[in-house]
């Protein structure tokens, strides 16, 4: 049987069971879910990392009638991070949200259409589907920023909305441009379609920057902070990790799988661009910051940036390099989504032990809550790209390419980040070891829970390990051979 | 003739999206915007899309008209609170730039998508040609109604996913207690207006649904005429929101459990995800379908009736409007 | 899969768990931390000097596994790299021992000892770190783990000067990276080797290989204190004094300079790097910073700064062994890199236990303190006797060889370097040698903290140093034994000379 | 599908018609913009809901296209309604 359907029906079930049995304990119960999720995941990575990629025809209408779903080394990556995160998430949130009863009751259904969501997204083969995807993953991530339903999380959700909302747009009409020169949405038949000619440039523009939007790359960074400064711990954590780099996967797919050949090698030295501003921006954005998790927020902003260095590293540089480039673009994927999990969940408790957003109000916590503290610090390791950790792997892997192929400008945005960064982690960490604050009394603290302090180390510890464990991703993202020659075994 | 026709046609909708864009008098935007729906429903029509002039005629009547008026009249209400504070004012005098910087882009935007439709090269293959081909194999006639509930529907299954997060993120957003709506009394007008009305309009949308499976209609066309008896059964002050909560969250997921129970359930027979049998298929998709006209209309009405009712109706509004 | 494979990692594992389990223990529970931060050393140093026995019989003790791609991660025992973990894991030990009296009764020992026990386990990672990759993942940790060292008081002019060591070892680390990342992509991953590993690539490269050298030798510099990139080394003077000590004789500054090492014989091999012509700068680079730092030390008042800087003169006569070209100078810069651990550590133990005995901090006021602590008194003198070079102390073994050397490999100059130096160095400590045993002692000490009946002051403080006088003496007397460092150091010059 | 039977004469006479029902639609666009007040917009917007049902009707005739009587169907139904919400909830409980 495959296993593939399972991966959507299992947290779609369990999102109604949440919505119609909201008396159960469903914290626990999706606790289990996740187990069971998890499972699912683990089997089907094995699977294709045995047999290779797979496709699955829904409803057995092959492309481009119907719609096919693909689970190859990269998807299969990103399903197994996700399931990951979300299952420490929501273990996390089972103590986090003690304190906040009327969001609990809601949260739970929309992390479930958020994890289906998601997933689905890892899994599509088909632009169109895509689009449904990213309009569940706006929704529920836009739902989950205004559960707490104050003034600043209703404004910040609203202005998300209507952000993600213009970058469908974008993103749809392009895809109605591919369709209607191509006339097929399946993601492999258009790639070997597709010509370089204007109406594909015009589809491409605009799909990339719709996603760009929904990516918050600068500049069209600005609704993130707020959105994801503001909401609770654990949505912030999933926001951060998760939700924005699905739209990045979506672009990235498009240009490696469909675009790399039509594109001019100039719009990649664009993004890059944009993806440098974006890293110096955000950093020195996040310096200014003087709440804790609006520096977290405007981190990710900076850390998207390197994301969008791949594409110059990739397009038109030798194959060598280009695989070097997408290997360290998607183990900064894994890497960030890790770290930045852990830093929000890190951050989580610490805003509510201090009981203050304040950086300030971190004053002499060094000693008070120091796992937590700790879990922040690992985490920002691997933002630092500072070894041994995924992050860093990820900087040295686009190091590699930078240098081989000649385009030292990204050597030097590499290496400037990354001192950007470990300014703004080391201003927390600063406020943490004062000791005059702890001998002026201030910095009292109530005690987390030991759950919420867990989690935050865990994935914290996963973003240090992946720096040892590097070669298992990345070996699964290295094998397209494979994956084609039995795609067309398939056939 | 056509082309006369559809120019003209162009022209009004122009004018009535710049009429929304540059009123600065919200209420004018929204009634606006209401023509907006109409014309643009009849774009569609032009465009020979009969099922979205369909769905766009009953959303744009039926719902959003009533959601911006509503709108409209909770931030009067809202500001009526505050003394001096004006009704269309909802921030300072809009900057030049701001005016300008949408046409620029929007000119923009149209010579590059003039250029793409124009260069655009002939489409390999025809997606239609395929539909019509596999049409005898969905279960339905209606080659649109196949394409959603069949060779696409995994595309609609999310899709109704979509709504129902929706109506849960709307749910979360209202307080935990809410006082029923002031002035509910039953107004005689409007309640024999509603004995007249409400029944044709439930008949027009299990017509819709039925149809869809040979012409132009279904679930979705037929859920927003539903919903729209319901937001009129509530304007006209029958207190049918206050559902028993549990029963609403049946009632909303309803159709999308249904949905995803035969998705799922199909795979027993080793078939992949979503596939019917073929000989059932028709049955089938005409039973999701009708589970999903009834969630699709209490989800739609369930968005227009989360919002708290505005607290009281203003003639402040009015007044102010006459003096211009 | 043998036991060879897992003593090095064991070598790490001892400080790393010991770190973590300190981490744990509450700050309360002293006797309990400290008897197991003991226990760890003691082992740490068994391990050691098992490996050291066992590389002296040709033994291969290596841990290797894949990081990603071609990237290993080998940790590796080879003469070099136990002459740098003997020296870490002895002076821990004393220090650890002198941390614990030093530190009684004040807030966040747990949190101190842990990150000073990681502290140590990246120092061990750094001498047996078998490729670069392995050093930089080290030599960031390390990085990471003495911040919070440095900052330890938590007070306002710590703190800036944590700021201060962040900025300088994180712009070295990454331009040590992307040096490292440059080498990489030019001659792909290689493991340390003996005469090195860069003499076959094409001479295309050479003038790309002369800016990786000078990107890794600036990256390194930062922590080696190399003129001009010292600015860190007398801010963190702020530290707690056997932070001091750790920095300065055991970590931070000595991973610069062995990775100076490491980078000169091992990655290019002296003989290469010669005929590159990157030798001779960083000869120069080396007697200047000699030069300068001993001329900062003698405006210094205050005796941690005038040590300090001392520090900044002392670990470039390592450098400058290393980079004369010749196997004489080798074993005198390498013979440094442990004796001056040794003499510097007295010195700083000294130093802090004046400050906590008798409250006295500036040179001015040491006037007599050798007839209050004549123990300790006795000690600095030896040490500071050993930093300007009279015999019979370590000082004299490293200062001949190098002086020796440098006739050897024709730079005479060198040696009026060397001669200047030791001046320099004879009117900075002779001073104070001269003023604590000669001076007149005041009426009242600035601030006597610790009286006590048996010694002159607390022991726990007193025996690390006076141990370590006694090894700086010991090396210097007992030099031409089989197993002194010079013998060590002479073995690893002679196999990178004689391969 | 079904489709009517008609003449091509009849295609553009049914066709005028639609466009003449736009023009008033039109004219009934100034009266939005213009108001003076809320009644008077609300009003215009019923005419829109009349005119497009005539409009449709037409169309369907032009275009031999039923389902668009349909359309024109479901229109006039729920046209009434913003009508009804304008009235409940810009007048007030006591207009």
């Amino acid at each position: 049987m495959n296993l593939i359907p399972f991966l959507l029906v299992i947290p779609l079930a369990w999102a109604l069971i949440s919505l119609l049995l909201p008396r159960l304990p469903i914290g626990p119960i999706a606790l289990l879910g996740m187990l069971v999720q998890s499972l699912a995941t683990a089997l089907l990575w094995r699977s294709v990392q045995l047999h290779g990629a797979e496709r699955y025809a829904i409803g057995d209408w092959m492309a481009p009638l119907g719609i096919t779903l693909v689970a190859d080394g990269l998807t299969v990556t990103l399903l197994a991070i996700t399931a990951l995160i979300a299952m420490v998430c929501a273990f996390y949130a089972l103590f986090y949200l003690r304190s906040h009863r009327h969001e609990a009751r809601y949260f739970w259904p929309l992390f479930w259409f958020l994890l289906a969501s998601l997933n689905g997204i890892w899994l599509a083969g088909d632009l169109f589907n895509l689009y449904v995807g990213l309009e569940l993953v706006t929704f529920a991530a836009v739902g989950m920023v205004i559960l707490s339903a104050n003034r600043q999380t209703l404004a910040a959700g609203l202005r998300y909305l209507y952000m993600a909302l213009l970058g469908s747009i974008g993103y749809l009409l392009g895809v109605a441009l591919l369709y209607s020169a191509y006339g097929t949405l399946d993601m492999r038949q258009l790639a070997e379609l597709i010509e370089p000619n204007w109406t594909t440039h015009v589809a491409m523009l605009s799909i990339s920057l719709g996603l760009l939007v929904k990516t918050a790359i600068f500049p069209f960074h600005f609704w993130l902070p707020p959105a994801h400064g503001g909401a609770l711990a654990p949505v912030s954590a999933l926001l951060s990790a998760l939700v924005v780099k699905s739209s990045f996967y979506i672009l990235a797919r498009l240009w490696l799988d469909v675009g790399a050949d039509v594109l001019p090698v100039i719009t990649a030295q664009g993004f890059g661009l944009i993806g440098a501003c974006a890293i110096f921006y955000g950093g020195f954005k996040a310096l200014q910051q003087d709440e804790i998790k609006m520096l977290v927020a405007y981190s990710t902003v900076a850390q998207l940036g390197y994301l969008m260095l791949v594409f110059p590293l990739a397009a038109g540089t030798a194959p060598e390099h280009s695989m070097l480039a997408w290997q360290g673009g998607m183990l900064h994927v894994l890497a960030h989504a890790l770290a930045k999990s852990a830093m929000f969940l890190s951050v989580g408790t610490l805003v509510l032990a201090v009981g203050s957003k304040k950086i300030d109000a971190l004053a002499g916590i060094s000693t008070r809550i120091p796992l937590s503290l700790f879990a922040f610090g690992l985490a920002g390791v691997s933002l630092m790209g500072l070894p041994p950790s995924g992050g860093f792997n990820a900087k040295w892997l686009m190091l590699q390419s930078a240098i081989g192929s000649g385009q030292w400008h990204w050597v030097v945005v590499l290496s400037l980040g990354s001192l950007l960064t470990a300014t703004y982690i080391f201003k927390v960490f600063r406020v943490s070891f004062d000791q005059q604050a702890i001998d002026s009394g201030k910095g009292l603290v109530k005690r987390a829970p030991w759950g919420m302090e867990l989690s935050a180390l865990f994935l914290a510890g996963l973003a240090i390990a992946l720096g040892f464990a590097a070669a298992l991703p990345v070996e699964l993202l290295s094998l397209p051979e494979v994956e084609s020659s039995l795609m067309e075994a398939s056939q | 003739m056509n082309l006369a026709f559809d120019v003209l046609l162009g022209i009004a909708l122009l004018l009535c999206a710049a009429g929304v864009f540059y009123s600065r008098d919200l209420f004018r935007a929204v009634v606006m915007f209401i023509a907006f729906g109409l014309l643009l429903a009849l774009v569609w029509v032009r465009l020979d899309a009969p099922d979205l002039a369909l769905a766009e005629a009953a959303i744009g009547a039926g719902l959003t008209g009533v959601l911006m008026i509503d709108a409209v009249a909770h931030l009067s209400a809202k500001n009526a609170h505050h003394q001096g504070a004006q009704f269309d004012q909802t921030g300072a005098r809009p900057q030049l730039w701001s005016r300008i910087l949408p046409v620029f882009s929007a000119v923009i935007i149209f010579i590059l998508l003039l250029g793409a439709i124009w260069w655009r090269p002939d489409a390999p293959v025809s997606l239609p040609d395929l539909v019509a081909e596999s049409l005898p194999e969905s279960g339905v006639e209606h080659p649109i109604t196949a394409v959603l509930l069949n060779f696409r529907s995994y595309d609609t299954l999310l899709e109704i996913a979509v709504l129902l997060v929706a109506v849960v993120v709307a749910m979360a957003l209202k307080p935990d207690t809410s006082e029923p709506e002031a002035g509910n009394s039953k107004d005689p007008i409007l309640h024999g207006l509603s004995a007249r009305l409400v029944p044709p309009m439930l008949v027009v949308g299990v017509y819709i649904l039925w149809a869809g499976s040979y012409m132009p209609g279904g679930a979705f066309q037929g859920g927003a005429i539903l919903a729209a008896a319901l937001v009129f059964l509530k304007l006209a002050g029958f207190g049918i929101e206050r559902l028993a909560d549990s029963l609403l969250r049946i009632g909303l997921a309803l159709g999308f459990i249904v949905f995803l129970t035969v998705a799922t359930s199909v795979m027993i027979g080793g078939r992949p995800f979503l596939t019917y049998p073929e000989s059932v298929a028709g049955e089938l998709i005409f039973f999701i379908e009708a589970m999903l006209t009834f969630s699709i209309g209490l989800i739609l009405f369930s968005l227009f009736s989360q919002a708290p009712p505005p607290v009281a109706p203003t003639s402040s509004l009015q007044g102010e409007q006459d003096e211009r | 899969m043998n036991i060879n494979f897992w003593l090095p990692l064991m070598v790490l594992a001892t400080s790393l768990v010991s770190a973590i389990v300190i981490f744990i223990i509450p700050d309360e529970r002293n006797i309990l931390r400290g008897a197991f931060n003991l226990l760890a050393a003691i082992v740490k140093i068994a391990i050691v000097a098992g490996m050291i026995v066992g590389v002296y019989y040709q033994q291969e003790f290596e841990t290797r596994f894949t990081l990603i791609g071609d990237i290993d991660f080998v940790l590796r025992a080879d003469a070099l790299s136990l002459l740098f973990a003997g020296l870490s894991s002895l002076l821990w030990l004393f220090t650890t021992i002198y941390a614990m009296g030093y530190l009684r009764g004040t807030p966040n020992r747990s949190r101190f000892f842990g990150f000073f026990s990681l502290c140590v386990a990246s120092t061990m990672g750094i001498a047996m770190a078998g490729n670069l990759f392995t050093f930089l993942i080290f030599f960031e940790m390390l990085t990471l783990s003495t911040y919070p060292l440095v900052v330890h008081k938590g007070s306002k002019e710590a703190l800036n000067s944590g700021r201060t060591y962040l900025i300088y070892t994180m712009a070295g680390g990454a331009v040590l990276l992307l040096g490292i990342a440059w080498l990489h992509s030019v001659v792909g991953a290689f493991d340390f080797a003996e005469t090195g590993v860069l003499r076959d690539v094409d001479a295309s490269f050479y003038p790309t290989l002369q800016i990786i050298f000078i990107l890794l030798i600036a990256g390194l510099g930062v922590k080696a204190a190399l003129v001009p990139l010292h600015g860190w080394l007398p801010k963190a003077m702020v530290a707690p004094a056997p932070v001091s000590a750790l920095l300065h004789a055991v970590a931070v500054v000595k991973a610069g300079a062995f990775g100076i090492v490491r980078v000169i014989y091992n990655v290019y091999g002296v003989e290469f790097a010669a005929s590159l012509q990157l030798l001779l700068p960083l000869a120069i680079l080396a007697s200047i910073t000699i030069i300068y730092g001993s001329v900062q030390a003698i405006r210094q008042l205050d005796l941690k700064k005038r040590l300090a800087f001392s520090t900044v003169s002392q670990v470039s006569y390592i450098i400058l062994g290393l980079a004369l070209f010749g196997p004489i100078a080798t074993v005198g810069g390498l013979v440094h890199l442990l004796h001056q651990g040794i003499m510097k550590v007295t010195l700083f133990f000294c130093a802090g236990l004046y400050a906590e005995t008798i409250g006295v901090k500036k040179i001015a006021d040491l006037s007599g303190a050798g007839q209050r602590m004549p123990l300790t008194s006795a000690a600095f003198t030896i040490g500071a006797f050993g930093m300007i070079g009279i015999p019979p102390t370590a000082g004299f073994v490293s200062k001949w060889y190098l002086g020796w050397g440098a006739m050897e490999a024709g730079a005479p100059w060198v040696l009026a370097v060397l001669l200047t130096s030791s001046a320099l160095n004879a009117i900075y400590f002779l001073p104070i040698v001269h003023k604590l045993w000669f001076g007149k002692a005041p009426q009242q000490w600035p601030a006597e903290h610790i009286p006590f009946k048996r010694f002159e002051t607390n022991p726990w403080l007193l025996w690390p140093a006076i141990i370590t006088a006694a090894f700086s003496i010991g090396a210097g007397l007992l030099a031409a034994a089989g197993w002194s460092p010079l013998s060590w150091a002479e073995l690893i010059a002679v196999r990178e000379y004689l391969p | 599908m079904q489709t009517l039977n008609a003449m091509p004469w009849a295609t553009n006479f049914w066709l005028a018609i639609a466009g003449l029902l736009l023009v008033t639609l039109v004219a009934g666009l100034w009266r939005i913009w213009r108001g003076p007040t809320a009644t008077d917009r609300m009003l215009a917007a019923q005419l829109f809901g009349t005119t497009g049902v005539g409009i449709l009707l037409a169309l369907s005739q032009a275009m031999q296209q039923v389902a668009l009587i349909d359309v024109a169907l479901v229109l006039a139904l729920l046209a009434v309604i913003a009508m009804v919400a304008f009235v409940k909830r810009m007048q007030g409980p006591s207009s």
